[in-house]
Formats: C-alpha cells, structure tokens, sequence
C-alpha cells in the first residue's frame, strides 16, 4: 500500500508547492532568505520558542480565539454554521498570529528592526504592535492612495511607535507597497527583517507565514470537537494573499472536509489570474497579455491585490481547495445580515466569504452542511467606507 | 563562448575600461537616437530596458521611467522593431524582468532578442537558484545570461555564479537598488571575489552616478554600468545632444 | 471568634451598599425592578442559567480574556504589572460582559425588547451585539452631542439593528441618556428590559452589573495565579459609573490588595461630589449647593457621569477602596506610553488607570509593586480624537 | 389628618370635582400671577413645581420648564418668597424630586414648604419603600406626603400606598412620564383599586391633555391634576389671561 498523498506539507527544497512558489528575488537577498529559512527551521523544532511563541499568542493576542455557532444565521441559511473568531484576536484580525512569530523570529536572529507592507493598515497596525512589545523599530510601506484613505490607521501605527512612509510610485497602492519594502530590504537587510503579511514572497515566506498562521486550523479542528464536529463538510475563507485561508485550510487539509476560497472578483488571481513571476513568487497573477501586472480593484483594501499565495495557486491547481469570486455588490449586503442575526460586524473581507455562503446556500452548499467560517477580522476598521457607501445608494 | 563575452573581452583585451549606458526602451520616440548619441560618444555596450509595471530591483528614477514607457504601449517587440531601425555596432543587453520574458515565452524571448541583435539580458530577479530555465532558453539562442553578485553574497555562492554568469558578472556595487545611493562602494570588493575564480569581464553597476565615481569603479574592474543618472536626464526633457555630452563626461573620466 | 467581615457581598434587602443604593424609582417601574430582582435571583442560582452564561461568553464574547504581563512598561516604572485584557472582548471592552447577562435574563423574563442609554457609544453597541444575536428589539438612548461626537457608533448600533434616539434633552449627553431611558422604560416595562450600562441604577442594577462584571476578577486572580503572584499589590481601575473597577475589585475584595479606582477629574464623584439620589440610586454625585446635577466634563465619554455607583460610594466611605482622579492633561501621555511599550493602545478611560500608576510609580506604588491593570477596553473608538487633540497641540 | 386631606375631602363633601393644575415654580417672572389666574378660573388646588436638572418622570414639555426655570436661578427658597406675594386661598401642594429636598434637609425643607403654605409635596422618584425619612419629616410639619400609584402597582401595594398617602392619591393614568400620551388610559382602574380600602381624595393625573379627557377621568374620579398642557401654554409665551382660559375651559367641562 502506498502512503496516502498528504496536503499542505513542507514545500520542496527550492520552495515549490508543485508548480508554485520559488524564491524570484534579487542576488543581494538571497542571503537573508536563506538565513531566515535556516532560523525558521531551526526555531520550529525548537520547543522552547514554540513555547514562546504560542505563550505570547495566549497572553497577549487572546489566543485561542473561541469558535462561536452562528444559529440565526444558520437558521436562516438552512446551514449549521460555526466562526472561527479571528476578529477577537488583538488588533482585530489573524494578522496577529504571523507578526508575533516572525518579530519573535527577527529578536531569535540578532535583527534590531523589522518593515512591512500594508493596504489596508491591518498588517501594518499588526506589525507596529508586535514591535512594539518587543521593542523593535519598526516601517510600514503603505501606499499613498491607502495611506489617505485610511489616515487612521497610519495615526494608529505612528501612536505604537512605528513610521509609516506613503509609497508614491506606480498605483500607489498595496502591490507598490509591496515593491517598496522589498527596496528597502535590499537596501538594509543586514539589521532588518521583511515581515510580510500574507502567504506571498519568495520562499520561506508562504511557508513561514502558513505555519504561524496554522494555528487557526488547529484550534478550530479541537474546537468543532467539543461541539460533536469531527470534521466540517466546508471550510470556508477569504482570500487576499491568502494567510487566513492557509491558516484554517492547514487544518483540515488532510480530511475530507471541501476547502473553499473566496477571492474579490477584481482581485481574483484564480480566476481570472494565469501563471507568473511577482514579488518573489510564481504563482497566478491578474495581468495583461504582456505580462504586466494588472491593478487589483475591491471594495475591500485587504483583498486588492493581483496575486495569491503560491500554495492556494498550487491547491487550486491539484483541486484540493475551489476558489470562487464575490463581486462588491454582494459584500454590504452579507456584513448587515451577519451583523444583524449574530451581533458581528465582520471585516469587509470577510463579508466575502459570507456572501458567498448566502449565494450558495442551497446550491453549491447544500441544505443542512456543516460549515466552518473563518472570521478574519472585525468590522470597525471599514464601518465609516460603508456608511458612505449606503449613504451614497440611498 | 556567447558573442557578447567576446565582444567585451576583445574591448577589454585593448586596456580600455567598458562603459555601459542603460537606457529604458520606449521611453521617448527618439530613443534609438539616444542610444545612437551614447555609442558616438564612446558607449562599448547599451542595456535596454524593457519596462515591467512592477520594477522591484529599481529606485524613483528608473521606476518612472518603466511606467512612462509603459504608457506608451511599450512591449517586448515593439522595442525590437523599434532597434531594427539602430544603426550602432555595439553589443545590446537587455534587461527586465523575469514575467516579461516569462509572459512571453522563454524561448521565443530569447529567440527574439538574439533576432534583434540583442546578446544578452540581465533579469535582476532571477537569483542562480531560478535561472535554469532562462539559462536553458539563453543557450538556444546567442543570448548571453548575466547574473549579478551582491555584496552580500557569500564566497561560495559568487564562485558558482562567476563560473555560470555569460557575457559578463554584474558587480553590485552597493545594497541597493538602482539610483539609490551613489558612489562605488562595495564594488571593488565584489569584483576582487569574482577574480578569485574567474577572469569573465566584471562591471561594477548601481550607484554609479558621476563620472568620478565611473573612474574610480573602473580603476578595480573591466568598467561599469551607468542608469539612473542617464534615465534622468532623459525624463527631464534631455535629447540626444544631452546624452552625447553626459557619456563623453564618463568616458573621458574612466579614459583619463 | 467573630467572622471577619466580608466585602462585595450582596446589598440588604433595601438593595443598599452601607447607607448607598436603594430604588428611587416611580412607583411604576417598582414591579419591574422587583420582577427583575427575583428573576436575576432565580438565575443566578441555576446552574442551567450560569452555564449559558458563561457558555456564552467563552463562545462568543472571548471570555477567558488574558492577562498580559506588561515587561516593558513594568521595566520602565519600577513595577511588576499584569494587565488584564478586557479590550480582547468582543465589541472592544468589559461592557459585553454584563450585557451577555442582562440579555440572557431578557429572554428568561418573557421580554422581547431591550433599551440601554449610551455616552460614547460602548455599551450602545454593546447592548446592540447581545440583542441581535438572540434576536431582541433594541432601542438606545444616546444624548445628541454624542451621536454626532460619535457618528460612527451610531452607525455601528444601526447595523446591529438597532434604534439610535438621539436626546434632545439636558445637557444632551450621557446623563440626560440615562432621563430618557427610564423614561422609555416608564412607558414600556411590560415588555422591554432596561439594560443599565453600569453598577449604577436603582436595586438590583449596581448589584446584578456587579454579579455580571466579577468574572473579570475570577478570572484574574485565577490567571495571576498561573504567574505565581497569589496576591497583587494593587488592583487599578478606571471609574466611570464603575462595573469594570467594580468587576475586578470583586475577585479580590477579600484579599490583603489594595483596592484603587481613577476617576476623570472632570467627573469625580468621589473626589468632588456628595450623597445624593439620581437615577435611582442614593450615590456620591457632583452637584451645586441645590442639588441639582452638575454635567461631568472628561476628554473620554465612557467617565463623563457626574454619579459613581453606589458600592463604590460605599467602598470609598469604609475605606476599602481608595479613589483618586486624572485630569484630562495627563491622559493622552499615559496613552502614547502604553501603546508604544507594549503594542496596546487603550481606551481613553483606561488611560486614565495607566495616567495614575505612571504618576504614582515610586510614590503611592512603590517600587516593586505588583500591580493588576483592568484594560477595560481599546483605544480605536478614541483613535481620531487623539489625533484631533495631538493636531491641535502641534 | 393633614391640613391638605381636611381641604380635599371639604371639596369633594360638596360634590365638586377637583381641579389641580401644575405650575412650573420660577418659570417666568409673572408666575405668581398665572397661578392667581388659575384659582380665580375654578382651580381647587395647585401644584407648585420646584425645579430639578434632571426630572426623570416628566416628559419634554416639562422637562424644558424645569431647565428654563433653572436658567433663572430658581431655588426651593426663591419659589417660597415668591410665594409670599401670592394672594390666593387654595392648597399648594409642592412637586419635585427627592435630592431637591435631601440636599436642603428633610426636615428644613419640610418646615420651609408649610411655612410658605405648601401643605403638600409630590416626589415622584420616591417609591414606597424609601419614603419613610421624608414622611417622617413631613410629619414634623403639616406637609402631606402624596404617594402616586401606578397602573402597573399590584392590589397588595396599591393597599399600602393608599393607606399611606397623605392628602390625596396620586393615580396615574398611565404608564408614561407626564405630557408623553394623552387620555384618561387606566385612570378609571387605578382608582377603583385605591377605592377598594381607602376613601382618601383621589386624582388621576398623567396625560390629561383636554377639557374633555379631564371630564372623562373627573367622573371616575375625585378629581384631575392637569400639567403639560398648561405649562406648554406658558412656555409659549402665554400669560395669566391665557391660563384663565385654559383652566375655565378644563371647570366647565369637569362642572357639565
Ligand atoms: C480581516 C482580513 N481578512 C483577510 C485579509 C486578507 O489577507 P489574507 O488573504 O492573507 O488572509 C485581510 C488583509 O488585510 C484582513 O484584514
Ligand atoms: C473602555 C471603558 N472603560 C471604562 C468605562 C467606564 O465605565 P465603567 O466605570 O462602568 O466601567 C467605559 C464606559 O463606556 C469604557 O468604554
């Protein structure tokens, strides 16, 4: 008998999830990819920083997140429905769960300051937070479009202590970002650590990330137990680079619950995506037919980007997870329903992963499933873009 | 031996020191001109930019230059066509990045550039780990592969990519990236680890700002790679006389 | 041997905390405060009761939140701190807490409604989150000012489902909330529950809130354990009508620690006021030589109450408890602190408890102290008006 | 029995229907005057509010009359000075809140309304179980301490309020704070329910907004106690002719 094929395991060697991933970076930060990936290893074998590590998730990010049971919505749904609650989590989202353990990572190889990325300013808020706790310098790259739109959370960073450099090039949002901290790093790699904040980049990153974030996965799974769920018919999550969904999807991808991404369909690198080569990765990407990347558009910061993580295009490609599209027309319309059956507002974002359970509720999610929804974050963060957008409907 | 080695060797083998201009192809209607203008004036070689929308490896000036080109309708042929109408006999290199040759068809790529006279591409986010496939594409075709060496690469790693680099090694003179920080840097110590092993022509590139530190960078290499501080006169409305004038500039310095 | 004397325990029959308390209410609302005190009597000693209540909070609401050692900031004052995370909980603070009981004993009475009065906006959304997930009718009472101070809350309670009125009243702001919700609860107590935000009201209110809010300090004490402290020093809290300090106070009323609530010195009725009777109770309130009620003034609305809940009146009158106060000046300091140190930004009124132990580090807390913050709630609501004040200082 | 009881119970022997309006205390400079307007057109009794920050029982119409009032410095002492001008032989009954009267001491307050003729006081956020320190007080002077009962007061307390009223029963026509709904509502009821042991005076107020709403409740009644609808008017800027023909309009619909 053959061992059965097992899902969402170490990368290859060369940091490929089959065709996917890889390690697409200049020369000069070959070196720190390869440091970080020998921490990394070494780090997650060590007892004594997983100790750390999940003592600091417990004692400061409110771990573990508690699994609610959505009744109303259920009910009203024809689904039994349950929320992995990662909106409880500090600063509001899973974004906590990548940023302690790669800060943790960054104090573990002698690195004084860490950079980031960020659209919306989650990450970046996440980020500034945990460098703030252990005392790290900290810069966010944000782009300039983003960084007017959501001056609060650049008010947010600057109050934890952090700088926050608006990114004036190209569409001045996320992906721009994104290109920025990677100059940076070039630039000061030899004290600086790049935490990027999704399952994205060269290798070891959607490797690191998905780990840090696997604990969603797991928590959840113990946690459906103590409801009589052994394993879910569904798991649903949103995806921008994809962290959450790696987190929740790491832990059942070894059973036969069905594994359900939900992109924005103006950043839905699955769908309308096709393989190539960006910010580290090869993985599928929205862009024309020259190869020049195409600008992500979604009413949701978090999911305006033109990739996805290299292991979901590799999930995607195997048929292991089905990634499907929510169009922002859907996306208000779920946040209320949610709000108004379970008291959670819930992340923008994640309101699309809620859509589409509404949509296919009775039709590609069958009457009485057992579904598990990853919560990826709460509400506050976008409730003055949806009062301006209700008001500008009405 | 790929053409464009040779081509840099014979150059070098005479004592003179390679100045290599980069302009971003489609940048203006009269880039060839531009490109024209540089030879006259002493250029030994020219990279051409081909223009990505997402230019990890370059700074402010480089940046605007790709998405202006961009705006143009620039591509991968078009720059082609465009040099089908170059009258200069120097070696062309390429540079760009890895989606576009990706997009297009590595092999095709390749194919293409050697078509159009172009003998080499420089694809700043292809480390030696991920070249393989484009080296394969490479060989098919007289394109030479030329990988860069970082100051932060480690001995071992710039022996390996000294013995698997063609038509030259691209010494970054600094943690950087393009038209970032000025001066040589760490380009002497670079070149000196790549002759450890291998005597392929060595030119010291980013930061490479004025014709000063052109002439101090060449004094420990086989010469260097001029970007930004060219792309930027170009961006600011300079033509071809401007680009003649700020080449001699370097060539003189790196000659006296 | 006499028994010792007990602190926090249940007020007499007249619903009275030593000479504070009482029900000064209309004699029509007299059955409904009655009805009241003997269902929360009836539940509180049925184990199905406690367990849904506690079952929901632990699925729903985050509950057990950490404690957090706070390393840096402790390094940084000469103490040793503990912080207890009640920002973690859903919708942002303790308030959740007594909701979750106050709603649960909703459902038990028979009522499908619920009204609550609100200042900034927390217990609003509060009381909203609780009443749509079990699916009450919920009506909050917010002064005019704040709903347009607080524009985003309002909204945030709308999308919960609930009617925001905006009171047009008075100085128009929390006290004149509290007028009209008795107000509405005269007229509509037949089905409507009026969910108190605070250890404030009439008898059983202070009492039921208390009972609500103790698992804050159950749970600490519990927590602080795990750390090996048995007994901290110092248990600090802000004031405001005064659950969250009276939430963490109980778990430890008992014990050698010293017991201390900050007031705003704008609305410091221990500090500046004297017994009087409003809303229901008989309470240290700030008032002219008339009588009649002065408005509080303090940059956090959640403190902005010219009244304290009669156990802590009680508390501060035996001396059990020690109540000191912070001016707005100092507020914003202790804010920056606390999140550059430690990566928390605090509610404005937490900032209040953070003011008083920077003050006081070395002084009233000596050195070595082992000190137990209640981090009653986050600072996001006040993010804009930080930076609004920092703007106008700059 | 008080001095209050003796003058109802004098009233009512004549099969007269009490009429009480409800003054705002300090509401406008002319205030005495409106209240001489009010006895002078039939008025039996009349209710003296003293102004509190935060009435918790009154809707808005009264609520904007306390804080209007407020605005002039009204006091308990300066509504009992303008008390003495007032030249009118009916009962005054006093109407406030309990920490006006706390705050200036029980017993002070007490001895200073009987002083200046209030023979009676209101104080309607005091149920029965916390009225005993102000009823003690009351004793110590001829104050009557008017209990309410509500429609909500179940039979066993409603025996108890009506036994320890004093003066007259308060019986609420509603579950509403004063101004908020108009009619007679369960007037009738909370009535017959005090009626069952007690034969104190007793007058439903709460919402008794016409002439013919008062008529309606008067004949279930001993009386009616008429607020919001007549503050409103002065609020409006109505003076004492206006009051004087409000309250001939509520006489002659009672009277018919
Ligand atoms: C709440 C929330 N959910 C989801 C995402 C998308 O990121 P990812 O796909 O990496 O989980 C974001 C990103 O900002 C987010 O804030
Ligand atoms: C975070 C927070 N802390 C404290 C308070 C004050 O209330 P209390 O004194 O009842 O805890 C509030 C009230 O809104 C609050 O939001």
């Amino acid at each position: 008998m053959s061992d059965p094929v097992l899902y969402m395991e170490e990368p290859d060697e060369r940091g490929r999830f089959g065709e996917f991933g890889g390690r697409f970076v200049p020369e000069a930060l070959i070196p720190a990819c390869l440091e970080l990936e020998a921490a990394f290893i070494d780090a997650w074998s060590d007892a004594a920083f997983i100790e750390e590590y999940r003592t600091v998730l417990r004692e400061f990010a409110g771990r573990p997140t508690p699994v609610t049971p959505l009744l109303r919505l259920g009910e009203h749904l024809g689904l039994r429905i349950f929320a992995k609650r990662e909106d409880l989590a500090h600063t509001g989202s899973h974004k906590i769960n990548n940023v302690i353990g790669q800060t943790l990572l960054t104090k573990r190889m002698g690195k004084r300051r860490v950079i980031a990325e960020t659209g919306a300013g989650q990450h970046g808020v996440a980020t500034a937070t945990a460098a703030a706790r252990l005392g790290l310098e900290c810069t966010v790259f944000m782009g300039e479009v983003d960084t007017e739109r959501q001056i609060l959370n650049v008010f947010r960073m600057e109050l934890l202590g952090s700088r926050v450099v608006p990114v004036t090039s190209g569409s001045r949002t996320l992906k721009d970002a994104v290109n920025e901290a990677m100059r940076d790093w070039v630039t000061c790699v030899a004290d600086t650590h790049y935490c990027i904040g999704s399952v994205m980049g060269p290798h070891p990153f959607p490797w690191i990330v998905r780990e840090f974030q696997s604990i969603i996965g797991q928590e959840a799974s113990r946690q459906l137990a103590d409801f009589g769920v052994d394993v879910p018919d569904v798991v649903i999550a949103c995806v921008g680079g994809g962290s959450n969904a790696a987190g929740i999807f790491a832990g059942f991808a070894n059973t036969s619950s069905r594994l359900v991404g939900i992109e924005a369909a103006g950043g839905s690198a699955v769908g309308n995506g096709s393989p190539g080569v960006l910010h580290g990765m090869r993985s599928l990407l929205m862009q024309d037919e020259f190869g020049q990347i195409e600008e992500a558009h979604s009413i949701s910061a978090g999911l305006d980007y033109p990739g996805i993580g290299p292991e979901h295009a590799h999930l995607a490609q195997i048929r292991r997870a089905e990634y499907y599209a929510i169009g922002d027309e859907d996306v208000i319309g779920a946040l209320r329903l949610l709000s108004e059956k379970e008291g959670i507002i819930p992340a923008l974002e994640t309101a699309h992963a809620v859509a589409w359970m509404i949509r296919e509720a009775g039709g590609a999610l069958p009457t009485g499933s057992t579904v598990l929804l990853n919560l990826s974050g709460r509400g506050d963060k976008d409730v003055a873009q949806v009062q301006a957008i209700l008001h500008a409907e009405s | 031996m790929k053409s464009l080695e040779r081509d840099l060797r014979a150059v070098r083998a005479t004592g003179r020191k390679l100045l290599v201009p980069y302009f971003m192809g489609g940048l203006t209607n009269d880039w060839i001109e531009h490109v024209e203008a540089a030879v006259l004036a002493g250029a030994d070689a020219v990279e051409i930019g081909i223009p990505f929308s997402d230019p990890m490896m370059d700074g402010p000036v480089i940046q605007e230059a790709d998405l202006r080109s961009l705006t143009f309708g620039t591509t991968l042929d078009s720059i082609c066509d465009d040099l089908s109408r170059l009258d200069a006999a120097v070696p062309l290199i390429a540079m760009t990045y890895y989606n576009i040759v990706l997009h297009y068809g590595l092999e095709r790529a390749a194919g293409k550039l050697a078509d159009s006279d172009i003998h080499g591409a420089i694809i700043p986010d292809l480390p030696l780990e991920e070249t393989g496939p484009w080296i394969a594409a490479c060989d098919g075709a007289d394109v030479a592969s030329v990988l860069l060496v970082a100051p932060s690469t480690p001995p071992e790693r710039v022996d390996q990519l000294a013995a698997r680099t063609q038509g030259f090694a691209y010494a970054s003179a600094r943690m950087a990236v393009t038209g970032q920080s000025a001066g040589g840097g760490d380009g002497e110590r670079v070149v000196a680890s790549i002759r450890r092993t291998s005597d392929v022509p060595a030119l010291i590139g980013i930061g490479i700002a004025t014709p000063n530190q052109a002439k101090e960078a060449a004094e420990v290499s086989d010469g260097v790679i001029v970007g930004s501080a060219l792309v930027q006169v170009i961006l600011d409305g300079g033509g071809s006389s401007e680009v003649e004038a700020l080449i001699m500039g370097f060539r003189s310095a790196i000659d006296s």
